[in-house]
């Protein structure tokens, strides 16, 4: 997950991990170290939509 | 509608099924054709039930493949269909792509390219994260010269652009790809009745029926960045 | 003997046209994808007959071409073949190209290149004559995966260069030039008769010759200089 | 022609025409301004192969 970063300014995110499965991160937020911006893991997905057009 | 809104629902009534069997009669032939070595990171974009990344993992020992969607009821069930820890799906949108710049190898995207809110947008973030000699390998049914396509527009509630071939290979070039090559591949596996059924319930004659698959089928546009 | 001495001899005795009408089955795809706009300077290399450049005179109002052949028989030939001033042929050599840098829009050959002194060189030499997103479109009959052509050189005077696809994508990376897809092309149009006609004087199985045409066809690499 | 240079040191080549159809030059002789090699044009097509390589 290394070259994935923020879709807003394409800045590194920080993993908080909420549950995990064999090294995989299941519930969990990824946190945009720029802007603050934070993007749910559900299910072993991030949703890295820009935060306006997540429930869109 | 919204992308998520429209497409979570074909993800749950199993279009994303249907769609990849239908698109892979020509998407097969597109996956083949890509310079994808051992190792690389490839991105499939709107990637459905993501079977172009299975693939890709399959057939060209892809490093890790990342299977993007706008649709979160799409991306899981993507998940569901495969248990290769090198496949990673996420839900995100072509015009805001949460890649570094240079990160990804090689792009795949059928039949997705034209959803996008602002497909210019869209080459322009291709092009940021595409290392250099990195391609682009953009498949489209609904195009300008296709126009069996023309109506798909009237059953589906988000925006799509239709370009020619042309208009392809100008934006391509305008957001700084080259373009490599642009090609219709046929669908020769579609199976088209006798002249005696037609007029059917989708076809007026069985000549429309021929164009559409085995001559206009999927148009091709392939863009390398620099 | 050499390039000149061999294919004099085979444009005499009519060789150039059979050739073209073998290679026109895989090669006029190869020629539809090229991205060839209006007004492009295109160079084919080892023209033979011709064909190439007039047809992407025709189809795609290629500006001018250029049919470099090391045959003057060949280049005689083809002269004659048409009478359209916007293409040139010329005697030369793959590894000695008399072009400009930067010059060329567009470089085609066909079932040519693998007769190359040094085809290393040769890739350098395209690349060098290439502008930025020029494109190499390369077509042989002739590799390592395809099994049935390794005969071929037992009658043929010139030593031919056997690279497997892989080699091929090596070699173009070697030279500057991005590998921006590679593909085979079936040829379906030779037929191939019943399986009861087997053996027959060519072909020991009906599964062989279906191989040779159907599956391995024409290995295409499509290079892109910077 | 003006994209044509000399096939070894890849400079100008300076065109002298003998024969002439239709704009066209059908016999003549290129000579490159840099290194001195005749390459010659027969029946309208120039011979740029390398001089060794014309008799080979
Ligand atoms: N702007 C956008 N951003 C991200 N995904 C999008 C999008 N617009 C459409 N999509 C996704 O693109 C897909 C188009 S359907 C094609 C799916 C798959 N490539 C196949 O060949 O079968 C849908 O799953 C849809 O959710
Ligand atoms: N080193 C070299 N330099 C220039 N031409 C060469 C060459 N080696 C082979 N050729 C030319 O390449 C041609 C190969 S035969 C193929 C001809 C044509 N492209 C077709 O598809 O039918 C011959 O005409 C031969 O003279």
């Amino acid at each position: 997950m290394d070259i994935i970063c923020c879709p807003l300014d394409k800045q590194e995110l920080e993993l908080d991990a909420r549950q995990e499965e064999a090294e995989e991160v299941i519930f969990g937020t990824l946190t945009c170290t720029q802007c603050g911006e934070r993007y749910p893991i559900e299910d072993g997905i991030p949703n890295l939509l820009p935060p306006d057009m997540r429930e869109a | 509608m919204s992308v998520r809104e429209e497409f979570n629902e074909w993800a749950e009534d199993g279009r994303d099924k249907g769609m990849e069997e239908r698109h892979w009669h020509t998407a097969k032939y597109v996956l083949a054709r890509m310079p994808v070595e051992a190792g690389d990171t490839v991105l499939d974009l709107g990637c459905g039930s993501g079977y172009a990344g299975r693939a890709l993992r399959d057939t060209k020992n892809a490093g890790r493949v990342y299977g993007l969607d706008g649709s979160p009821e799409m991306a899981h069930n993507a998940r569901g269909y495969t248990d290769d820890s090198a496949v990673s799906y996420l839900v995100g949108d072509f015009d805001h792509l949460p890649f570094e710049d240079g990160s990804i190898d090689h792009v795949f995207t059928m039949e997705a390219f034209y959803y996008a809110n602002d497909p210019h947008e869209t080459l322009r973030e291709v092009r940021r994260i595409l290392r250099p000699g990195g391609t682009l390998f953009c498949a489209v049914n609904y195009y300008e010269e296709n126009i069996h396509s023309h109506e798909w527009q009237d059953s589906i509630s988000v925006e799509m652009t239709r370009w020619s071939g042309n208009e392809y290979r100008e934006a391509f070039r305008d957001a700084g790809l080259y373009v490599a090559e642009q090609d219709n591949i046929p669908d020769r596996e579609t199976e088209i009745p006798d002249s005696a059924a037609f007029p059917t319930d989708s076809w007026d004659t069985q000549d429309a029926m021929v164009e559409r698959y085995r001559e206009f089928g999927t148009l091709l546009t392939v863009g390398v960045s620099t």
